[in-house]
């Protein structure tokens, strides 16, 4: 418990330009905190998530990774979200199927306008993945070195 | 069947196509895929039977772009593969003469050996047991026992996309393929993650499920690329096992037929079919029926999407309570 | 010749592994491998392992070397495992000799260091066989698996495990197990071997003086067309020792390590030029070549396999070494 | 290796306030590959502008990273800051260490640790920046502008003036929207009609400007510069090229009992009518839900009358395809229904009305021919009560909306006055919760309803009016005089929320224009970029972006003509250079990336390759064009061998980001 407490995960939270960045941006103009641990990649459109940056992040020692984009419907290239959805809805389910803690994974639709919802997002699973302490599952130890 | 197939071989042979099929090998059950090319030889060495596993597509990418036509014998199961490379423009269709032969299952030389049966020198009976004469005597095992995993749960019968057909044509058999995925998502995260680091962790990375697998022919795979930031040679550590597993799965997600050869060329018998299974378990739950190869038209699931399709959070949901 | 009862092979393995590490093959008959000794552990049901006993000597990962750059600075680190003497028990004749066509490659000048502690680390106790595999032919190239090397020798023979130290390291090792007791000689029964379908490969052809026929034929293209380029054979391999050297980057510092590489890799000994084998055909021809012909030529007519019978019982597509010496070996009318 | 500068910007105290910049400078002046590294008070100024080029020329930097604000800010100053000196402008990336950093921090450690990071993450992405060069892609020079309203009418006006042709969709069968239903306007008192009429009529004549009335926007495709838009005319079983808009028809048409939505249902039309006398086109229109004729083929009293032979009941929608470079929003408002509002019993006595039911009672073209009776019995009323903020500025909103309508004060104030004006013997109430009146002559003309027309204003709000024989019993509370009052009522007139017209939502989704929890348009920057919408091509005109009275909707809607007239006089648009393209050496042919492409950019060829030992492989590869793709990447993830990838964001950098941030 005590450890969890000092614990101080690391989070990558991968925005697209169009919405959640700039929701990012929002919660910044209107000086909503959220953790440091959050660190933001721009990323053109949800759909430019490859699996694989997810898995890069956790080997480089991420404790959780998140996705934010558009709002359904609401995608800068109309349907670029669309697909996001099916392939983390996916990936999410392989990890928890490879035993993998499912919290570490998340993807939240955050709307340029929704500032507070991005805040409150970060924060909330900030803590959950503090919650679940350092990732094991899928560390890479090379990287855990000093 | 046998005779059928070897006869049919050799009309298409003299028709003048390659043919594509199985050759006979020192033992009865180790069969090579291979081009015939003269009577003789299909004569002397084709054969089709119990242990001809082999999936004959993925060879028709290379075979149908060379010279002239080239004729092959296909399972129904690898009519599905057959189809999806064709849906994915990777096999010429026009050079292939596609044969459909029907199939009551194939058995699997490990599987027998797991039995504890050393030193084997032959099969027969073609009833529910059958005799395997070894080097220490004769010994007797069920036949269904014998039988390969993906064929004792075989998914379908039916014969796709060929020229002609040997053998009746069947039908799709719900089967109970997606049995062992359930009993892995019944298990608490923590026994999952037992389970798959006790079966990957054998991995050698040799590459078999990779380059026997119809739907990765890549022209270069992300593994052998340097500059794909995934690249080894080698799984370090347990990380590089996952990161190369889930990442075929997750490739061929929407494209796999679930035709089973991953699993059965595994040096080290990593159950790999059950990670494709499980990604078409979901598809079919989450996003409505879909059979890779079952047709030319429909959309794969990971190129299209519907505006109500389920939010990722599903996966937290389902079966939070664990 | 030492002898004890198989029936308490446990306190035998309990007494070594109190003094080193000690591996014995273990596991189900399919997945079968050389694993760390631990209580109530048994020896594997199977004839063999999936991977062969060189995994203890020649790993498919082995760390090299770290480099740490600061600024202009590039510090270089040790970091090759440490050295620790270990036992591993049960090798069968053939990966026993695997270990001298090795040798014979990484000893050499200039000497593999890493793989020369791990040899002089380790004492093998190998295991005479008695009930053979259809896809064994050791005896092809004149190993008697019921007679095999290694630093102690051992036959499992009615009720009893016999023992016998080959060498120094064979003789410290058992002189430290006071609970073997002197015994006689184990009975070996070697009719079945001669009833082995492979034993007779037609191997004279083969070693250095038909080179360039050999390489020529052109039965390579049909034993190579349907191979799938795949590592399972390079990796179940006893003999089979070739890496490749690579480099990661953690973000602070580069480490370097070796892992098995296989010729039937497309991308294996790639250079700046390109693929010196471009096509399967090539890279097949290349392994078998090496095992029957450039090996042998350079190495005093010894052939670099062991008949095993590993690829024969691996190979996604059932090619192997028995079917290419078959086919290229018999005298053609 | 990169030559790489860093320049960490203070932005003031927004910064340094938070982050130890200095600190932040020195460390990241140790990354691989930095050969300068400084920090400034504001870089985005000249001077921090000038220093960059300085330092670019200087040390020979190929690489240039700006810690400052988001690059969503100032990310292009500093590319055309890199370009000018001589550095491509792709070989400059931004770390956001305001937005994302100094501003949600309080604690200067963390903040600089965290800046640090983010400094780190962009130096390892420009290792990896390659210098890259924008296409271009041709502008079509025709506008389309949705909505023929004041905003619309206005920004067509503006565009056609500067020589562009322009299309206006409007979907009733008339242009003018709600300003035409307005009597006079506040602050001056001047008729609508009198200054909006003219403007139709010139939109009508103006060879520029094409209105397409009766229709609606179907699809829209395509990017800025080049949008592919399909329009359905709706059939008005009245060819527009023969009517005279004699009105022959309208008189004759024997069905009567049609509502008018012109006057709000206050009085009928026929089924074959023209909205109003100035309506423009004036053309009459059949409605199909009310034509005898068309319901049961039995009437064509219309088509007899008709000495122009314009009716032709078999007449069919038609869809019709369009290419525009830029497209405007102007779509407008409604009141809110004020169904959910039964406390003020609209529903229950006619003589509760809406504000914009009573412009209609006041107004000489209406039901009333302009003078002001009760729509029950069509007496003269005594006394009125105006209620404000009916469905404004509610709190939780499920019943109206969180924000304020922003007209209502004013035209209340309007309607008080010209009320006392004609008929002095009324008694006028106002209740309130403020009374808002910024603006030019506003609070002046407030002051004027209370001090010189004796209009009551009563700061409270009305809790119930109940109709009790032919009198309207309104409750109210009075704030300041602390007391509630009673009031017997002849009328009740409710000054509704105004609300996004409904073809809005459909609208923004079909031109991925993002939109806000209220359905209004969101603007590209609140401040700086009001009259676009984020999605490049698309403007702003009028109330579909948020409550506005008419002089500030034809301020805006002019301010939306100049942003479009900007885009048409370009004949290239410059595009983003940051686009998907296949490698075709690993393309494997198989269509994955074609799939999921919105904009058709990926086409695939056969091409032939050398194979080993001197063979050709023919094989498919994909090829994208530069000019369509809008470099979303959906592709690149779908393509299973990695061929594809997107310039700008490729995956070595992203993952060279994810492993500077996870180190």
């Amino acid at each position: 418990m005590q450890v969890a407490q000092e614990f101080k995960p690391t989070i990558v939270a991968f925005c697209c330009n169009w919405c959640s960045y700039a929701g990012a941006d929002l919660s910044g103009t209107n000086r909503l905190q959220y953790p440091a641990n959050v660190k933001i990649i721009r990323i053109p459109c949800s759909c430019r998530l490859n699996p694989m940056f997810i898995l890069r992040a956790f080997q480089r020692g991420a404790d959780g990774v998140i996705l934010c984009g558009c709002h359904p419907g609401d995608c800068h290239y109309t349907t670029g979200n669309y697909y996001a959805r099916r392939r983390m809805t996916l990936l999410f389910s392989m990890l928890d199927y490879l035993g993998i803690e499912r919290e570490r994974t998340r993807v939240e639709w955050v709307s340029a306008a929704e500032g507070a919802k991005f805040a409150a997002t970060m924060n909330e699973f900030v803590e959950t993945v503090t919650r679940l302490g350092e990732n094991k599952r899928l560390e890479d130890l090379r990287c855990k070195s000093e | 069947m046998q005779e059928r197939v070897k006869a049919r071989a050799i009309e298409l042979l003299e028709s003048g196509v390659r043919v594509l099929g199985w050759k006979a090998g020192e033992f009865f059950y180790d069969v090579t895929p291979a081009v015939f090319t003269s009577r003789e030889e299909i004569e002397k060495e084709f054969v089709f039977g119990p242990f001809c596993g082999a999936n004959m597509s993925k060879y028709l990418i290379a075979e149908s772009r060379k010279e002239g036509r080239v004729g092959v014998f296909l399972k129904p199961c690898d009519t599905y593969s057959f189809q999806q490379l064709q849906k994915e423009h990777r096999i010429w269709r026009e050079n292939v003469y596609a044969v459909g032969v029907q199939c009551e299952g194939m058995c699997d030389i490990e599987a027998i050996r797991s039995a504890g049966i050393k030193g084997i020198l032959g099969v027969d009976g073609d009833g529910s047991t059958l005799t395997v004469h070894t080097l220490y005597g004769d010994k007797t095992i069920a036949r269904k026992d014998a039988l390969a995993e993906r064929c004792a749960c075989c998914k379908s019968k039916k014969m796709l996309g060929c020229d002609e057909l040997l053998g009746e044509q069947g039908e799709e058999l719900d089967s109970a393929r997606f049995d062992q995925v359930e009993k892995l998502e019944a298990m608490t995260p923590d026994e999952r993650f037992a389970f798959w680091r006790k079966e990957l962790s054998r991995c050698i990375r040799c590459n078999a499920c990779r380059n026997v697998c119809p739907a990765c022919s890549c022209e270069k795979c992300v593994f052998d690329n340097p500059n794909s930031g995934v690249e080894n040679k080698a799984a370090a550590n347990s990380f590089e096992e996952n990161l190369f597993h889930i990442i075929r799965a997750f490739h061929v997600a929407g494209r796999c037929t679930d035709c089973g050869e991953c699993s059965r060329v595994c040096p080290q018998h990593i159950p790999l079919h059950l990670l494709n299974r499980k990604f078409i378990k979901d598809i079919n739950e989450l996003y409505g029926g879909y059979q890779a190869g079952a047709d030319m038209e429909t959309r794969p699931p990971l190129t299209n999407f519907q505006m109500d399709d389920p939010e990722p959070s599903v996966v937290h949901e389902r079966g939070s309570e664990q | 010749m030492k002898k004890y009862p198989v029936s308490q092979l446990d306190s035998l393995f309990a007494a070594i592994a109190a003094k080193q590490r000690l591996y014995i093959p273990a596991g189900e008959a399919k997945t079968a491998a050389f694993q760390p000794w631990e209580e109530g552990m048994r020896l594997t049901a199977a004839l063999n392992t999936v991977r062969s006993a060189k995994d203890l000597f020649f790993p498919q990962v082995e760390n090299l070397v770290n480099f740490k750059v600061t600024g202009k600075q590039i510090e270089v680190i040790e970091n090759r495992d440490p050295a620790e003497p270990f036992v591993v028990f049960g090798v069968r004749a053939c990966d026993c000799r695997s270990f001298e066509i090795l040798d014979k490659v990484f000893l050499c000048d200039p000497v593999d260091t890493y793989y020369e502690t791990r040899r002089a680390c380790g004492t093998v106790v190998t295991l005479a066989c008695t009930e053979p595999e259809e896809t064994c032919f050791c005896t092809a190239f004149g190993i008697d698996p019921t007679d095999p090397a290694g630093d102690v020798s051992c036959w499992i023979s009615g009720e009893d495990l016999y023992l016998r130290a080959n060498t120094e390291k064979g003789e410290a090792l058992l002189g430290g197990l006071e609970m073997l007791e002197e015994g006689g000689e184990p009975v070996t029964d070697k009719t079945v071997f001669d009833r082995l379908p492979l034993q007779n490969l037609p191997l004279d052809k083969f070693g250095g003086e038909h080179m360039m026929e050999l390489f020529r034929r052109a039965e390579w293209a049909g034993l190579a067309e349907s191979c799938l380029g795949c590592g399972a054979c390079t990796f179940v391999c006893p003999t089979c020792q070739c890496y490749d050297i690579k480099e990661f980057n953690t973000g602070d510092e580069i480490k370097r390590f070796r892992c098995w590489d296989s010729c039937m890799y497309s991308d294996f000994t790639l250079m700046s030029a390109g693929q010196p084998r471009p096509t399967q055909l090539e890279r097949f021809r290349q392994r078998f070549m090496h095992k029957l012909v450039y090996y042998p030529s350079t190495h005093d007519g010894e052939f670099g396999c062991v008949g095993c019978g590993r690829c024969l019982q691996k190979c996604p597509i059932s090619m192997n070494i028995v079917k290419v010496a078959k086919t290229l070996g018999e005298e053609k009318p | 290796m990169q030559k790489i500068g860093v320049f960490v910007c203070w932005c003031g105290s927004n910064i340094a306030a938070t982050v130890d910049v200095q600190a932040v400078s020195d460390a990241l002046a140790k990354e691989p590959g930095v050969v300068f590294s400084t920090n400034y008070q504001y870089m985005c100024s000249q001077a921090g502008q000038d220093m960059i080029q300085e330092k670019i020329k200087e040390y020979g930097l190929n690489g240039v990273v700006v810690c400052s604000c988001s690059p969503r800010m100032h990310e292009a100053t500093f590319r055309k800051t890199c370009e000018k000196a001589g550095l491509n402008a792709y070989m400059v990336e931004i770390a956001n260490i305001r937005e994302q950093c100094s501003w949600i921090h309080k604690d200067k450690e963390t903040g600089t640790e965290k800046a640090i990071i983010l400094g780190r993450a962009a130096i390892a992405k420009v290792h990896l920046n390659a210098p890259l060069t924008a296409g271009t892609s041709p502008v079509i020079k025709r506008a389309l502008v949705i909505g023929g309203g004041i905003a619309g009418i206005q920004t067509a006006l503006d565009i056609a003036e500067a020589g562009f042709p322009v299309d206006i969709v409007e979907k009733k069968p008339t242009i003018g929207g709600k300003m035409t239903q307005i009597d006079k306007t506040f602050p001056t008192l001047d008729c609508a009609a009198c200054i909006l009429t003219p403007k139709m009529v010139d939109a009508a004549q103006n060879e520029n400007i094409n209105i397409i009335s009766y229709a609606e926007v179907e699809s829209v495709k395509g990017f800025v510069g080049n949008f592919h838009v399909a329009i359905r005319k709706k059939a008005r079983f009245v060819d527009e090229s023969k009517c005279t808009g004699c009105g022959l028809c309208t008189e004759k048409c024997p069905q009567k009992k049609v509502p008018n939505e012109f006057n709000l249902g206050l009085d009928n039309r026929r089924a074959i009518y023209i909205p109003f006398a100035q309506a423009v086109p004036k053309v009459a229109a059949i409605d199909p839900n009310y034509c005898t004729m068309l319901k049961t083929g039995k009437c064509g009293v219309c088509s007899k009358v008709c000495t122009a032979g314009a009716i032709d009941y078999t007449q069919k929608d038609e869809l019709l395809e369009r290419e525009y470079g830029a497209i405007v929003a102007a779509t407008g408002f409604e009141p809110i229904s004020m169904e959910k509002f039964d406390e003020f019993a609209y529903s229950q006595s006619p003589d509760v009305v809406t504000s914009l039911e009573f412009e209609r009672l006041m107004n000489a073209a209406g039901p009333t021919g302009g003078t002001l009776l009760r729509p029950s019995d069509g007496t003269h009323p005594h006394t009125l009560v105006f209620v404000q903020c009916v469905g404004s500025r509610c709190d939780g909103g499920e019943k109206g909306k969180p924000y304020c309508s922003k007209i209502c004060c004013m035209y209340t104030a309007k309607h008080a006055m010209l009320t006392r004006e004609k008929y002095p013997d009324t008694d006028v109430y106002v209740f309130y919760i403020d009374v808002r009146t910024p603006g030019k002559n506003f609070d002046e003309f407030y002051r004027r309803a209370v001090e010189d027309y004796g209009v009551h204003y009563v700061k409270g709000m009305v809790g119930k009016v109940v109709p009790e024989n032919g009198k309207l019993k309104v409750q109210a509370s009075d704030l300041l005089g602390g007391q509630q009052l009673h009031i017997d009522a002849d009328m009740v007139v409710l000054a509704a929320a105004i609300e996004p017209d409904q073809t809005a939502r459909p609208l923004a989704t079909m031109l991925t224009a993002s939109m806000d929890t209220n359905d209004f348009f969101t603007e590209a920057h609140p401040k700086l970029r009001p009259v676009e919408s984020p999605t490049a091509g698309v403007f702003l005109s009028g109330a579909c972006q948020g409550p506005k009275d008419i002089p500030e909707t034809v301020a805006q809607a002019g301010a939306a003509a100049a942003k479009v007239i900007g885009l048409l006089a370009k004949d290239q648009l410059t595009c983003n250079p940051c686009v998907a393209n296949s490698n075709e050496l690993m393309c494997n042919g198989c269509s994955a990336c074609e799939k999921v492409c919105p904009y058709g950019a990926i086409t695939y060829v056969d091409k032939d390759f050398r194979g080993p030992n001197r063979t050709t492989l023919r094989r498919r590869v994909a090829q994208v064009n530069p000019a369509v793709c809008q470099g979303c990447g959906a592709c690149t993830v779908a393509c299973p061998s990695g061929a594809m990838d997107l310039k700008g964001f490729s995956n070595a950098q992203i993952m060279a980001e994810v492993d500077a941030i996870c180190k």
